[in-house]
């Protein structure tokens, strides 16, 4: 699985992109969270308030409650602030 | 079909805007937003970052749903990344329709939209070195949200 | 202070477009609506006849009220008059704001209250040498009344 | 009094202006469109249906009743189709 950072939480995780492979027992968006925030104290900050992270899983946004699977792209960055 | 572009580089808003009457004779409408970066507080540059990828098909579906909701003759949208300095172009939408009203409201639309629904990112930079995360703001949202059951 | 132009001649749209913001970093939206003639039912050229004096007034009225009810930076209206050809445009309406909605919103109601509030008069010439007076729309009347009262 | 006429009502009329000195009794709009149709056959055809009819008193849309005097510059023509 393929996970990208954007925006700040890019800088708070400190790389822009890492390749994981979660247990099966992650199978959404929000499980993800909470497995990735407990890789290091940098994507515990990352994930600190979950309120102000949005995700997009093969590049469609996503719900917390979205699956996610092996071979997904799952993104996570703040909301958008674009136009 | 809407021409799409997601760009460091400047565009030409004169070419742009000719080539969705060039040559047809049905195009009685252009509407156009320009959004440019201002130089509030001190700003000195907006650092513009994107999703690759998912920028462009974001876009692209937004102008699917405006296409659907409005007669449109051609639609044209061009969001500039990188750094950009106050009083340059980040972002530029234009409709093409038969008459005014799709045209207009098609626009608005899409701006609305592409603020809410596309990935991008605006990093502010001052005079002095500080820097700081754009937030989204809920009237954004709130603008968004008017297109939402009635169209 | 808006810029009003009533002449035959064409316009440079990119050159109006610059000059809202040109040495300036407080405009962060120039919307933009660009009339266009079109060439149905085999229709050969407008002939636009206008009330010299009374045109410029008018217009100059629709932007005061503009610029009343929108916080508007700039705006500029064009309006050609004489014999137009299909795919030529007719007039070009352009606001400027530190904000998106403001520009938007004046661009359509400017475009909307110059339809039914300016005094100008379209005749369409057709192949074979026939000719017509454009008839008023009812739905000019009733796009611009949805301005009155709310603003 | 100058009198204008603008688009098809200067068609049929078949002139775009004319000075006029109608007589004390016309004292609107609406008693000077009377006057001027009883001008001429052009005239009255030009007139022949008031409600495709719009008028300006110097330089401003005007009613029927708006009042007309000796200085004014008014106005014929029909509803507005620019833009």
């Amino acid at each position: 699985m393929r996970v990208l950072y954007f925006a700040w939480l890019r800088q708070k995780v400190g790389i822009a992109e890492e390749d994981v492979a979660p247990p099966a027992e992650v199978r959404d968006v929000a499980g993800l969270i909470r497995w990735l925030a407990a890789r290091s104290a940098a994507h515990a900050n990352a994930f600190a308030d979950p309120r102000q992270v949005r995700a997009a899983v093969n590049q469609d946004f996503a719900t917390p409650e979205h699956p996610v699977a092996a071979n997904d792209e799952v993104a996570f960055f703040p909301p958008v602030t674009g136009g | 079909m809407a021409r799409i572009l997601v760009q460091d580089a400047a565009f030409d808003l004169a070419a742009e805007t000719a080539s969705l009457s060039a040559g047809r004779i049905d195009v009685g409408a252009v509407a156009s937003f320009l959004g440019i970066c201002r130089g509030d507080d001190g700003l000195t540059a907006l650092v513009l970052e994107h999703y690759p990828g998912m920028t462009e098909r974001a876009i692209g579906r937004i102008a699917d749903e405006a296409e659907r909701r409005w007669p449109l003759t051609g639609c044209t949208v061009i969001h500039r990344t990188g750094r950009i300095l106050p009083g340059e172009p980040i972002v530029l939408v234009l409709t093409a329709s038969a008459h005014r009203a799709a045209a207009l409201e098609a626009c608005a639309f899409l701006i609305d939209w592409l603020k809410t629904k596309a990935p991008f990112w605006k990093r502010e930079e001052f005079a002095g070195g500080s820097h700081r995360w754009v937030e989204a703001k809920g009237e954004d949202d709130l603008a968004a949200s008017r297109w939402t059951g009635a169209a």
